[in-house]
């Protein structure tokens, strides 16, 4: 068996929810490497943009930033921030990419603050281009790291909206009808959102952890069902498109 | 019935405001511009201006102007932080800075958070009114069209808006509900460009960011570019404008002038000074040793490549050639 | 309180249709998307079309498309008027068009009024609705923006509002009096550019008019270019892409499309053919006349160029040149 | 004497209306010639936009079409309509330069239609761009044929609000704040507007013309105030000017 890191693990897993031939806008860090994974192996024809302008670019090594010339690298167009959002909030951008420094039981993601917003007790980055992305793509997905503190049951800011407090309430907040949180991809395990209730709810657990482990780390009552599978562990062609993507582990290594 | 954000509105404008100062400050002639950054921080730059910086934070800033704004003591600025990054953090480590419209700020990216940036909101000596990338270049945008505001469907249902100053509003033709995200028509842009002529035409390669429209939002624009070029440069292809002249009201030569940051199919991140310079934010001792050598020891941003090195110059140039 | 035009909406949307179609239509997929202009029309033209035109009414306008329309008589299109010139013309002395969202239609500009544009709306045959340029601009740009309306501030106090489709509305920050324009998605766009690749990336020369909002605002755009080239010419080059392949659902090559139209940079107007063609507008007979040598004679464009003739079409470029 | 025709008189008195180093937002026809004299003549750093997009281009040869590539020429930027009426929206276009089959006391044009808009007796082109520069531009200056009909007390249609019916009008209506007509050029007179009352009144009467004549053929009270002076005629550089720029008399001849 080959060995893999839990930050590999997360980014394969994450690669997979990717479909092929669809526009994912992506935002920093694991995500890129993620979506850059699915180029090379399930989804040769995934189309990224980047919130900086960049459209359908050939990403050739690794970006430090979003913004920077390796993501607008050999793009199809080179616009801006709004070029990017208004073609979301035209309903064409599929995907969003996103990850959080806590993530609640309806997908609501916090990137601004722990503590008070006015005299914060860390204060993060803020929303970025998170919360349009968020509010704008047809269906999220999210990065996060697995424990109560991570996972709470409310986010203490909602950077970025996911379905808020339950069934209907981005539709009534205003926010473009259908859309909202898709998948949440952690270091335990891979989780969806219930249909009905839009809680999250598990769909498979990381090879070698358990469903007790992951209901233990989650700082709500995460939905269970019956269907739990285990996620696939990385193959080794996804390990060694990885090192292309990242050889020096600056996102990898973490 | 309609909600509305209780941050400040820091900077704010009606749409007959926007035309007045337009017609009363802006030349239309087709002026020679050319300047040196300590004149144009100078005249344009005071203590409490809100300051808009072109590029996204570490990319295709004009560190020439953050580094003489620094060196100049300017005080209680308020920022757009629509992807802040490198750019605000100098101006944080200067002590320039009051207030912050975030949409992005106080970090890295892939680097991780900056902790001089968190020092500074964590104290509570920079005051932080939330917003989006989306919302801060529509906001700009609004401004750019002449308009007092502009609707939108990001913001809606989050903490995002009730610490920004955005308000809800109704479509009068659908009813639906919307986001009205007022105008920013900033003091001061500054905005470093690939190309521009001496009156102010300006292109850049690569993506904008939000640059067109902030030269058309901003009361005064100050740009600085890699490489002075003719007016035919743009006459004779007029698609590549991306500023035209008459936003603009300073022109600097600046070669290398977003180092430390990338500036596409130039030359690539110093990640060395960069590292280095976040190190230094560990403590206020150490950022005001990294300040004195870079920018009060120096005399002007010539003085600064000299130290940052030829061989490193030509290094970052082949890491962004890919070479 | 609040006023509001009487004229009909011609073509509605809400933002959340907007969205769900270009969720459910628009092609994400870099495909190949050649066609011939026969097939794009059969495909996408249908009677009763909401079909806007790129360009400016007898400049950068897509004849082949134009002429394909009248040879299938097509009926009943409704039409996006913002300066329609000579390609409203042609559809309207082809029969196909019901009603015009007039900004500016049935003249010539420097060549004076259409007795066949006139005719049309004089006899009752065509419905119009009031607007203006930059409202019809702004209506197109609300669509690409994913937005249900745009604020504006022409419009208010004229007989034109009051024939329009637009609303007065309160600005939520300053409380001021707007114009809302309601946001605009024609069914099909046909746009004639410069260059394309297979895709659908296209790059125009000289002014955009609206046509970098109308690929992104329309449910389906077809384009003809003057020269194919591979997708590289984007790619090295990604600020000269004015339409990006995801609007587009259809490219045709098509060399001297736009004639008897201008071209900018490649062939100026045929006065000789326009004259002629006013000249037989002065009765329905002689513009049977017309068509029935131009149009419906002919089996398509290259014919139609060959009726042209080579000596006049090198002799639009070399007009064109100031040679 | 030099022998001049009433076009020619008519364009030379509009040019001298320019300011150098302002920006004009041009209509099509006389409004062209007059703008690209004032650039020949008295002002040489005046700035042309066209609304097709075109910004300060030089134009090599007389245009047909404000949107054609001769109004683009050596632009120093090419954008669009939105681009342009934005920049006159935000504030930054002096003068509209338009034409106007009627005009009335108030400085309204009508480009329209003649007869009720539904069943009319003559369909004018409409607005164009000529509302978005009339209600946008600080000052504009409206070319018309002077009759009784061509200036009414009344316009049948505003296309392009003037003061609309008196003081604060525009104002009212929500037009931005310190705009309006400034200027009227027919082949008998040249015509500003009275502060007060916003009404039309006589500046000057062109050579050979009494102002008994411009009284008659107006179809409103014109104000006429004591100091009416003699509009000067073209002189023979104007004139030779008039004819580099429109050598076959394509506008200048009608």
């Amino acid at each position: 068996m080959t060995s893999y890191t839990s930050i590999e693990l997360m980014a394969t897993v994450a690669s997979h929810q990717l479909e092929d031939g669809k526009i994912v806008g992506v935002g920093t860090g694991l995500p890129m490497i993620a979506s850059l994974l699915a180029q090379k192996t399930h989804a040769p024809k995934l189309i990224i943009f980047f919130e900086a302008g960049s459209m359908a670019p050939q990403v050739p090594t690794l970006p430090i930033s979003v913004g920077d010339s390796r993501c607008a690298h050999k793009a199809v167009a080179a616009t801006g921030l709004a070029g990017i959002m208004e073609t979301g909030q035209r309903g064409m951008i599929d995907y969003a990419f996103l990850g959080g420094a806590e993530v609640d039981m309806y997908g609501n993601i916090n990137s601004t603050v722990i503590g008070g917003h006015d005299s914060p007790k860390v204060r993060l980055p803020g929303s970025g281009g998170a919360n349009d992305f968020g509010s704008l793509s047809w269906r999220t997905i999210i990065i996060a790291m697995h424990n109560k503190a991570k996972l709470p049951e409310r986010v203490s800011f909602i950077t970025t909206p996911g379905y808020i407090d339950g069934p209907g309430a981005r539709e009534e907040a205003g926010l473009p009808r259908g859309t909202g949180p898709f998948r949440v991809i952690t270091n335990l395990a891979l989780m969806g959102f219930d249909e009905e209730t839009c809680r999250m709810k598990l769909i498979s657990v990381h090879p070698g952890v358990t469903v007790d482990q992951v209901r233990e780390n989650t700082g709500f009552d995460l939905i269970i069902p019956d269907d739990v599978t285990i996620s696939p562990a990385p193959t080794d062609e996804e390990l060694a498109r990885l090192k292309d993507i990242d050889p020096d582990g600056i996102i990898i290594g973490k | 019935m309609f909600e509305e954000g209780k941050g400040e509105l820091l900077s704010s404008c009606t749409a007959d405001e926007i035309r007045d100062w337009n017609r009363n400050n802006k030349d239309r002639g087709l002026v020679d511009k050319m300047t040196t950054v300590r004149s144009a921080v100078e005249k344009y730059v005071k203590d409490g201006t809100y300051l808009a910086i072109g590029g996204f934070g570490h990319i295709r800033i004009s560190m020439p102007l953050i580094y003489e704004i620094v060196r100049h003591r300017i005080k209680h600025l308020q920022i757009s932080g629509h992807t802040a990054v490198h750019d605000l953090d100098v101006l944080i480590a200067g002590d320039c800075v009051d207030a912050v419209d975030v949409a992005y700020a106080f970090a890295y990216e892939t680097r991780g958070l900056s902790r001089n940036g968190r020092r500074a909101v964590e104290s509570g000596k920079i005051k932080c009114v939330e917003w989006t990338n989306a919302s801060l270049s529509w906001r700009i945008k609004a401004a750019a069209m002449g308009l007092p505001f502009l609707p939108a469907r990001n913001l809606l249902g989050s903490d995002t808006f009730r610490y920004s100053a955005a308000k809800e509003m109704e479509c009068p033709f659908t009813g639906q509900k919307l986001v009205a995200l007022p105008a920013l028509m900033p003091d001061v842009s500054i905005i470093h460009v690939h190309y521009a002529d001496k009156y102010g035409n300006c292109s850049i390669r690569g993506t904008t960011v939000k640059d067109d429209d902030l030269a058309k939002a901003s009361k005064r624009v100050i740009v600085t570019a890699e490489r002075i070029v003719p007016d035919t440069f743009f006459r004779n292809d007029p698609e590549r404008t991306t500023i035209p002249y008459f936003c603009v009201d300073a022109v600097i030569e600046a070669p290398h002038g977003s180092h430390p940051g990338n500036m596409p199919h130039e030359y690539y991140f110093d990640e060395e000074h960069i590292r280095d310079y976040l190190k230094a934010g560990a403590d206020d001792g150490s950022l005001k040793d990294y300040l004195d050598k870079w920018v009060y020891s120096v005399n002007d941003f010539d003085e600064y490549l000299d130290l940052v090195g030829t061989k490193k110059l030509n290094e970052l140039r082949r890491l962004e050639e890919l070479r």
